[in-house]
């Protein structure tokens, strides 16, 4: 127990060093997409979401993963979708919007 | 198999920092997003091989679901709602985290729980209700569902202080008694509780800070999931989130002279303008040269150099378009156009670049305020779209002024500057602004947009 | 085991993500000290020579392991006072020498 | 108890991240330094807890030497010799990394071993000898011990392809049978042999890239160790060490202007200075403007601004108390003096910075090249202290020259450039410079020190 809290307490860890630095290169011209990006990622509560409703546990735990799927998966799906609509509109003197 | 999906985890993992790292130019981060989608996708297909997973039947509508609602409100929601759309995922992402957690406690026996996994499934469902019921509170005051002004009334105080020590002490008692029912439900609902009484006393306009601090708790959140069911891309995720949460928010409040304590704990903000107090003992109005649309044209119109300073104004009256209209009718007589970006102009991070964006005007046009502040003195017109704060000379002169500190634009040292706002209220520090009242400013009255597109028209008629 | 090397791997990715952002924002100042600095943290290496030093598993081992913890203990030792020494010689003008 | 030595590698690895990060200013550097100092200390104690360690007999003498070894050296190696300490501390760490996997292998039951195990003995070996016997001659041309010119004869491109492919296979079969002790042993053996043979055809000069590159093979090494006995910090710091390494060899050769596959097949340099080749069919010697230690003070005396350019020369003589010294002078009679360092000036990356940090000169008169390369046309005077390669003008101009493209200074734009140098030989690179022969440059032969202590001499008679 003790050393799986360990394993992962050194993977959280470093992932919020890792998190620290890519953030701070993020040029404020990208903030709001780099908000809606993030909110993108968070998505993937989804691998959570989908065991739960898929799993046969009880009706209760269906009902929830059910929830859970639709609302993860609005992240997921949406918050690429709109980034990307965000990011194309980004574009340098002189290049054609795609 | 599960060593599989655990590499299609890793994956994933990569392919998320991946995205972010180039999100660092506006040249790549399209591809970023590409490749963080594939992750998605991985880690998606991977997890339905799960053993624990024996029927698609609720998945594939539940998701079918989410998809269809994600890629609606991603194609219609216009730009200047972004910080809405932001704190509703957020509200999603949290509803989601804290569901899984329920869903997790309810299905397995508490006894057989690791004391590792059970304090993480409190804290999973405590901080993803605290983002459910915060988030909508924000959405609700961006909105103007509730008032944006900081609600505040007797015994808030001790509401919160009571909320934030229960479910201290509702989470020490659950850890040592996972099977304790009650004590689990306790925990969520003052997650719930919390994240609606801490975040109504803040005021309407401070919302992007909380936004961004909910973030953050989303993240928190996620991460505490990965601990609980032991996935470490849910925990990277989270970090990552996380840190992007708290280093905006942090970015945020310094970029406006205050601490974060001011922010979360202040009340500060009326949610709207306001007319400006009376300075001290000297009760006339102050005097400011009001313009009409042909002065203001016939300035631009001799400019060589026009340097627009965007603000809140311009996503309200969602003038971004008219802005780059004109812009380019002045380019073409042979000015130079530039775009003043101020890193909290507008109520979200990155906003004015956003909207800018939106309207075709091109990112090497606008500049930070490191890169064009010392340029003021050289110019000849300011163009101040809806700005206020963020032009406020009071921030470097006024040592009582509450945005002592904060940087701003020098736009007073142009030759002239043309203000554009609908009435003399102030902006959202309440403040009063000087500038409005020097000699070489003047104050066009009016929507932002149609003042905007009148300029234009009165620019052709003129060649 | 899978899932030990998958955890391994992970945190080596993560470190090596993690020491691209934080190496690249050495400046060319403390490159030299950024070198030195990191033979010191290889030291780290003492913690594998200790347990061969110490064991009682064979005179082979403890033999390995006693040149182990010399070598790994020069840079341990050597590489944090080396780099100290380098340190404390850059200074800003006015600034005295410690 | 396990738990908390393993929290104490977690602990010693965020120290270790922290030194890192506080390496990038030198006011935090040496805060960073003790931080990490800290955590291996922390590491070290609570390794003497585990169950393993029966004794402490062997462990006490040999800590003791190496901790007087490796304070005698920190304490007397002189700052010039610092490629040549770093190359020895390689070949220690890789040393210590082999050996602990032998014995890791002699004193474990291969069957008991899972594949990884195995797989990441058998690497953590093989670079760790490599790293030993590469470093080993990587010191030795550095110290002089063994010739720095390219080493190859016949056949030994033949030796190193064989080593290599042997290597690969003997570790693909250990993974299999890693019961077969010959096979163990024939992966140390080519680890040694890899060593010797890709380094000797490596040019003296390149020295510094083969260096940086095998401290990421020790990085490598360090991984694999963690690997094999499943410690994370080990991991952790092995790959902070290991992508330093690759970052600095690629920033060299970058700067230099040559490919990673050069550097390393490419038997380039001669490991010292060479006449100049005889430019194309122009058989007379050019012109060049020799002055004399008089000629060179009347134009420093008369200079308002002065850039001084090391290079390895600088290094050679230790001449930089003298330019300091020097450097003062010339700043009491009211000159501004700067310092320009080229990123692979010297002979290893921040050399120069080190021995003008050493000479007590202020890191705030170092600049980069981008910070001053616009500054030299409106210089008076450029002194270029056994600086070559990296103020040749032909990385500009000439399309044929093996240096093109690399970024250089731009002194010849300034009023005067003085050049310290001993004879008219080309630097590192082998090639010709024209700057020396152009009208405003004028050269001063012999040694740096010797030479500048001479100016300071005679600008202080005429005082
Ligand atoms: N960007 C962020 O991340 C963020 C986050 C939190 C807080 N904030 C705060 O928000 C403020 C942003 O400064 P700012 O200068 O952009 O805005 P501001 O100070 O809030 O001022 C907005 C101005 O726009 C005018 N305006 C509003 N609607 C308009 C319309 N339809 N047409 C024309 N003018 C209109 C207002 O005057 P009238 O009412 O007279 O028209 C006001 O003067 C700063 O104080 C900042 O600290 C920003
Ligand atoms: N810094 C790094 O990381 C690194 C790594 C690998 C390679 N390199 C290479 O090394 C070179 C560095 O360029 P550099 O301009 O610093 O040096 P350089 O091009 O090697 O030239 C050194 C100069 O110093 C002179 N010199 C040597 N000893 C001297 C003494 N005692 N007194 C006075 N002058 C003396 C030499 O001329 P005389 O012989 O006539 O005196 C020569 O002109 C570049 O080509 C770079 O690519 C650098």
């Amino acid at each position: 127990m003790a050393n799986e809290l360990l394993l992962a307490l050194y993977i959280f860890v470093l992932a919020g060093f890792l998190g620290h630095h890519v953030i701070s290169k993020v040029p404020p011209l990208l903030h709001t997409p780099l908000m809606a990006g993030t909110n993108a990622i968070a998505g993937i509560s989804l691998v959570g979401s989908l065991v739960a409703a898929g799993g046969d546990f009880s009706h209760a735990s269906t009902i929830l993963g059910f929830i859970a799927v639709v609302c993860a998966s609005i992240n997921a799906v949406g918050g690429f979708l709109i980034t990307d609509r965000m990011l194309r509109m980004f574009r340098k003197k002189g290049e054609r919007r795609s | 198999m599960n060593s599989l999906i655990n590499t299609s985890y890793l994956v994933a993992s990569v392919c998320f920092i991946l995205t972010l790292q180039f999100l660092s130019s506006p040249k790549h981060a399209r591809q970023g997003l590409l490749i963080g989608a594939f992750g998605m996708t991985v880690a998606v297909i991977a997890t339905l091989f799960k053993p624990e997973i024996v029927t698609y039947k609720w998945i594939i509508p539940s998701f079918l679901i989410g998809s269809l609602i994600g890629t609606a409100m991603s194609a219609w929601i216009p730009m200047t709602k972004m910080p809405e759309r932001i704190a509703l995922s957020h509200s999603f992402g949290g509803l989601a985290a804290s569901l899984v957690g329920i869903s997790e406690y309810i299905r397995h026996d508490p006894f057989e729980m690791s004391r590792v996994t059970v304090a993480a499934l409190g804290f999973e469902t405590f901080f993803g209700f605290l983002t459910f019921t915060g988030s909508m509170m924000a959405f609700g005051k961006l909105q103007g569902f509730i008032t944006g002004a900081p609600i505040t009334f007797k015994g808030l105080n001790a509401i919160n202080i009571a909320a934030f020590i229960g479910s201290i002490v509702a989470l020490v008692i659950f850890v040592i008694h996972p099977e304790m029912k009650e004590i689990f439900y306790t925990v969520s609902a003052t997650g719930l509780i919390i994240g609606v009484t801490a975040v109504i006393p803040i005021g309407g306009a401070d919302m992007p800070v909380v936004i961004s601090l909910l973030n953050s708790y989303a993240g928190l959140a996620s991460s505490a999931t990965g601990f609980a069911i032991g996935n470490n891309v849910l925990i990277i995720a989270g970090a990552l989130d996380g840190t992007s949460g708290f280093i905006l928010s942090m970015m945020m409040s310094k970029a406006m002279n205050r601490s974060f304590a001011n922010v979360l704990f202040g009340a500060f903000g009326t949610g709207g303008g306001s007319a400006p107090a009376a300075a001290g003992t000297d009760t006339r109005a102050p005097q400011y040269n009001q313009g009409t649309i042909e002065d203001a044209v016939s300035t631009l119109e001799a400019a060589q150099s026009v340097i627009v300073v965007p603000g809140y104004g311009m996503a309200v009256s969602q003038a971004q378009h008219a802005v780059r209209e004109l812009g380019a009718a002045l380019e073409k007589r042979g000015a130079t156009v530039r775009y003043a970006i101020h890193p909290v102009a507008g109520r979200m991070p990155g906003h004015m670049n956003v909207l800018l964006a939106e309207a075709d005007v091109s990112y090497e046009s606008l500049f930070d305020i490191e890169d064009i502040n010392d340029d003021f003195a050289q110019n000849d017109v300011v163009l101040v779209v809806g700005a206020n704060d963020v032009v406020n000379p009071a921030a470097k002169t006024n040592k009582q002024s509450p945005i002592y500190g904060m940087p701003v634009f020098n736009v007073e040292l142009s030759r002239t500057v043309i203000v554009l706002k609908r009435s003399m209220n102030t902006g959202f520090s309440g403040l009063d602004n000087e500038l409005f009242y020097q000699p070489n400013t003047m104050v066009v009255l009016g929507d932002a947009k149609k003042t905007i597109q009148a300029f234009k028209s009165e620019l052709e008629t003129r060649e």
